[in-house]
């Protein structure tokens, strides 16, 4: 046997900083006495899934702010700042555009050019809602960007449709991928200028996403962002998209972890508390487990990232973390409608708000299978 | 009364070709996958309509006697009817509750006047039956029943709730569990089985909402209903024994039930035909190994029920625990659906997140919803936790909890 | 959705024939009484690892002229009536060379043609040990066989290594695997003419298999299977193969599950008989369940295995029969140590011959994944 | 007595350059990779060479005072040369019961005496430790313990039987529990904790076979074995608090232990390693996607864990749980090397079969027999099953069965 064979993942740092712990904290204070299961529930049927009031009181606190840096009026905390406010949304199913609107000022940070920066990322801080449009069918892992630029002399002309765009009823304006000669450019795009703007219907009644479309659409050259790879900032905005929704899940798998033992504490059957029977304790404690291992992912990858593109340890935390936190909230939310019993089967249980958070957050930037298809190549493949 | 196999090929030919002629084309809206989905109006009526015609045609409650609307044949004729419909992939014949649980017991054990007063219209579906068995208190454990049937005269007093009463705002008639006898040393001794009927005052059942956002169940509350003494079947006190017959005759026309599908089949071929157009990676999602991998493994599970169905009429193959694959196959049967659906809800990629009234959301969200709706069969009926437990104990005799 | 789709597996075949069925009694009571486990572990230091006379006594009661027809002094049942005593075999532990010579003699029916039948059939009926030969490697995916036969006029000379040969210290001849001429054959070889034969170390101690090698062996034109179409006959083997291994599997399988019932029913902890608690009763539960499936399949292989050549039915039958046995025995051995506790960590508890004896089954004749694999291709690429 | 980053890396350089020059080479046979696998005099020798060898240096017992033995430098410095020990891949500190548990217990509350008597000894390795806790009939429940101690005068006479002991057969002091009043009110006020000899008449240690054919293991029987008074710790009927606190001293360095690998570490990577020559359909295990995908659940599986090491102290992330992390390490970790043998056995193909002393098996048959070992830590210290428990019922407030 090979004795002396390298730990194949050998980056363990856990950074978590004296930012990170105060912004959870006030997080999850701040969700908890804002989005209470009633008032999530209230927001359901509503069109654009979140009250505005709860939006504006995040954004005075500066969350928008976090992960922008100071001189274009952010905190600059970082992206790392970011994760633990989606955890706390994510468990108390809170869902105002904060995580659309951060991704979209990353692209801009990262992809936009001074003058795009000093355009875009003040207003973002101040909670202006924008999104990423990047799919262009239902495949995280397509690589074809069908969407078109044109270039025209000094315009361009953008044409295709985007999928899955979150609060895309909302956002003022969007950061689009497509082709332009050849290679992939980001392009921003106002709300004003989609052509076609429709609802999706999702199975997570909380969150809010759109398809829309584009029909020979005028931009001016600096509505174009160019400071970047645009491949590698696409991949690098994909693997931010994949942490955050990783995060928000594994605050969502936390809660209905709650709601499980809650219920298993209060129900009888046969004469016993059902939390009793080790049929329903001991999945239970793996739900548990599942969450403690996606948290750890999820906090370790928040501690890699900085301002730079992502680096190798950075992409495997991102995807590990996905991977983990949305193996979680399946298997906690399917685990939650079953050990409700009767009860679980109804509308007016808790347990399928979870369940069908977890449908959500499970394809959003990719699921298990996709990132785990990465890792492989990166983990077995680049052995040195 | 046995047939011959000539007879019954021509039989299958000729029904066959009847369903082929009237079965219904799509009605544009969603058609319950059992009779624990039929939600609205819309959806009760066009299935009465069906059931109706399938009676009328004679291939329903064939084996049921000539005299109470039944065709007086042998049972292997309604097997083979039943083959053809789940074959042609018809709608269900939706009054489930009267055709393999009350109609049964009624031909069993009822007297001359109940039989003409019930088995028709359960065929005809001119009434519609329900079932009253769990309550919110006692969901797995059905000798708990709480719900109070108090003698007074020639009625007794109904006070309690049953919940789970599927179709229970649009029932007739519901079989009805419930305590005569509140003080009795073993709890299944006070506990009487009633033909009730519905649509009498003091009895309310409230549409429950379910996980999917449909409708499909009540929740009925008694307060001071008052129903005749004579709606007792068994007799007095005997209703925890009258209770387990009945779920006998849920296994199909052999043990009494009238017949006809209560439940649509839903493949692992067609999860399979519905990713055909899903791509990952952009490949078909049909060409990653992995997902075949998990695709094959779904493919084995679901053949593994259909051949367990075949072995367990093998007595030499069951010899070991002979009622290992009867006992164990709610369990399997339900746990590889929930799962299959669970996949095929995964495998969509994005699809996945999108539900029913979506443009582009796949077979209509079928699939979403048939996932979550799946959860009723592996918590009704004994929860798959309690199933686990009847087998550990009265298969392999391991000793109770 | 499309409501017409075809099940995919539509062929449910379960014929048991009366045959079947004695055989299955007959072999069941006489593996019973025959192999007892003390018996079994008195043979585990053996050379051979079967008791002579209890072999004897299977061959006096036509077990190996089962699928031999009767002008070869076989009963000419057929080998689906083999299928049962492999399982007895399994339950019971017990490893005489059944299995081995039965498959040497099939490939001596199905690929010889008449003066080679007659040459061996009817010693293979009466009791001659025999074993195929057929892997190169560790990979029953391989499809190289590096084995070669050079023809120089009237004799074939045989050079190469075959692995996993069964009973290969005691087999008086065996059907080995080569390519020749840029086809494959079947060579008949002697335990003479084997030019180095190695006893491996397994795992199983109730197991025994052998490296054998062949350095410029002669062989006369008759020693050379020729009736078939020998790359298919190979295939028909290798799934016959799975079939029997799989029902040995089974077989031990069933005895594992009896082993972890008992000890659920004496032992206490905590003041409660141990098969009292959900966490070991439920997942005894999922053995009995596995194991069930696995015979619905075995059985229903079995009933479609004639004389000709397997049809695709069968094929998707014997694969899925292995992939299911050998799961099962895989998921049982290791649960039983696991739920024998302590007990079950020491060589005199009987759970550990059931986890050796899965890491044999597992594997031979091909393991769950490479049978899976092939299973996606027939049943997923071929779909009308 | 703490040390500056400086000095700690400092000594990190001195403590590598001394493994790399004084690591022993192969020797020949397989070592075993936990203290439960010495089963032969010769693998004991070679490991009682080597932790004198770690004494000596200084590399053992460092944040153990002094005057019996150790370092009397901070933990810091021990926690380092471990690091070290397990990057270097070092055999194990073999006497772990002495060094892990015993030794913590008496630099905590033994007397000078016997601080005097037993510390120097524990870390040259001149006295082996074993632990008598389980009996056979009270695996899981250690609170149930027969093994009887009756006081005598200066002695207890003990009666009974131990089981588990690890290097029972070469042992020269045990870590007894042993009940000392047999009728109390709550079970464990009746225990009482020894400091035993080993080498005494009444005192026969068997060697139990392990599933792996090899030794490791006694049962350790008492007839009326006399021990003295002298030995007991912690005082009469406090048997049951001092044996919890010694489960405390488990977890390295910090808590007290004497430091050194207990056990060596194998990682997935080495399973990986350990695939690469082998084929799949012709071509390397590794390019087949279905395994690669089991390959990468096992890497995650294995860096959740180390994650969570570090996760523990950061208490900010253990808000929800505070016990959650630590508590189900155990669980966690056992379960996840139980299940990587296995597979790594399962992926083997036809080598899976074979066993130490083959010629052909994969690293001399180290991945068949770890996969049997691996049971030892799913069943000792509480099975897997009782872990589960532990942590529904003190981390998440579940109630008891």
């Amino acid at each position: 046997m090979n004795a002396e064979a390298k730990p194949i993942t050998h980056n363990l740092t856990m950074d978590f900083s004296e930012e990170q712990a105060m912004v959870l904290e006030q997080a999850r204070q701040f969700c908890g006495e804002k989005s209470p299961i009633p008032s999530v529930r209230n927001l359901l049927d509503s069109v654009s899934g979140f009250d505005a009031a709860v939006w504006e009181e995040q954004v005075q606190l500066g969350w928008m702010g976090l992960a922008i840096p100071e001189a274009y009026g952010g905190l600059g905390l970082g992206i790392s700042c970011s994760v633990p406010v989606a955890e706390a949304m994510g468990k108390n199913l809170l869902t105002t555009p904060f995580i659309a609107s951060t991704l979209a000022a990353q692209a801009i940070l990262r992809g936009g050019d001074e003058w795009q920066r000093e355009q875009w990322l003040p207003g973002l801080a101040t909670g202006t809602v924008a999104s990423l449009a990047l799919l262009d069918d239902g495949d995280w892992g397509g690589s074809l960007c069908e969407a078109e630029v044109v270039r025209r002399n000094d315009e361009y002309i953008l044409s295709g449709q985007k999928w899955f765009v979150a609060h895309g009823a909302t956002a003022e304006f969007f950061v689009v991928s497509a082709r332009c000669e050849g290679s992939t450019v980001l392009a921003v795009v106002s709300a004003e200028q989609v052509t076609k703007n429709e609802s999706q219907v999702l199975i997570d009644e909380t969150q809010r996403a759109a398809k829309i479309s584009f029909d020979q659409v005028n931009l001016s050259s600096s509505a174009i962002l160019s400071q970047a790879d645009t491949d590698g900032l696409l991949a690098d905005l994909c693997l931010l998209g994949a942490l955050l929704t990783a995060a928000e899940a594994a605050g969502s798998a936390i809660a209905c972890l709650e709601t499980v033992v809650e219920y298993l504490n209060i129900r009888k059957q046969f004469g016993r508390l059902i939390g009793s029977y080790q049929a329903l304790k001991h999945p239970t404690v793996e739900i548990l487990n599942a969450v403690d291992s996606a948290r750890s992912h999820i906090y370790h990858a928040a501690g890699l990232l900085g301002s730079d593109a992502l680096d190798n340890d950075a992409e495997i935390a991102c995807r590990m973390a996905k991977v983990l936190a949305t193996d979680a909230i399946c298997y906690a939310g399917d685990r939650a409608i079953q050990f409700h019993g009767g009860m679980g089967f109804t509308y007016e249980c808790n347990a399928q708000l979870y369940l069908r958070r977890a449908q959500w957050s499970q394809q959003y930037y990719g699921d298990s299978r996709h990132h785990r298809t990465r890792l492989a190549r990166i983990l077995l493949d680049n052995s040195e | 009364m046995s047939a011959s196999k000539l007879e019954l090929e021509q039989f299958r030919t000729e029904v066959s070709a009847w369903i082929a002629d009237n079965k219904p084309g799509n009605p544009g809206f969603l058609l319950p996958q059992t009779f624990m989905e039929v939600g609205n109006e819309q959806q009760l009526e066009f299935l009465r309509e069906w059931q109706y015609k399938l009676w009328s045609a004679g291939y329903l409650g064939m084996a049921w006697p000539k005299e109470y609307g039944g065709g007086g044949v042998s049972p292997a004729f309604q097997r083979i009817a039943d083959q053809e419909m789940r074959r042609h992939h018809t709608p269900i014949a939706f009054n489930v509750i009267g055709l393999g649980w009350a109609g049964p017991l009624i031909n069993d054990i009822g007297t001359e006047e109940e039989k003409e007063k019930y088995l028709k219209r359960i065929l005809s579906a001119e009434d519609i039956w329900c079932q009253g068995f769990s309550e919110p208190d006692n969901g797995s454990d059905l000798g708990n029943a709480q719900c109070r049937a108090m003698r007074d005269g020639d009625e007794y007093v109904v006070n309690g709730t049953k919940i789970w009463t599927t179709m229970g705002n649009f029932a007739d008639h519901m079989i009805l569990l419930a305590r005569t006898a509140p003080q009795t040393e073993r709890k299944y001794d006070g506990l009487t089985f009633f033909l009730a009927p519905m649509r009498i005052p003091g009895i309310d059942p409230r549409p429950i909402q379910k996980l999917t956002g449909e409708y499909g169940f009540t929740e009925t509350f008694f307060t001071d209903a008052r129903i005749p003494a004579s709606s007792v079947i068994g007799g007095e006190g005997n209703g925890w024994k009258v209770a387990m017959q009945t779920l006998q005759y849920e296994r199909g026309a052999a043990s009494g039930a009238a017949g006809g599908l209560n439940a649509v089949h839903t493949s692992a071929g067609e999860m399979i035909e519905s990713l055909r157009g899903v791509q990952r990676d952009g490949r078909p999602i049909l060409e990653d190994p992995e997902v075949r991998d998990e695709l094959v493994q779904t493919l084995i599970r679901e053949k593994s029920i259909a051949l367990g169905d075949r072995r367990v009429h093998i007595s030499a193959l069951n010899a070991d625990y002979p009622y290992s694959l009867p006992l164990s196959r709610k369990l399997r049967f339900t746990e590889h659906s929930r799962a299959m659906r669970k996949l095929a809800v995964g495998l969509q990629g994005n699809h996945g997140a999108l539900y029913v009234g979506d443009d582009d959301v796949i077979d209509g969200g079928f699939w979403q919803r048939s996932y979550l709706n799946s959860f009723s069969a592996t918590i009704g009926g004994g929860t798959s936790q309690v199933q686990a437990n009847i087998i550990a104990e009265r298969v392999l005799g391991l000793p109770k909890d």
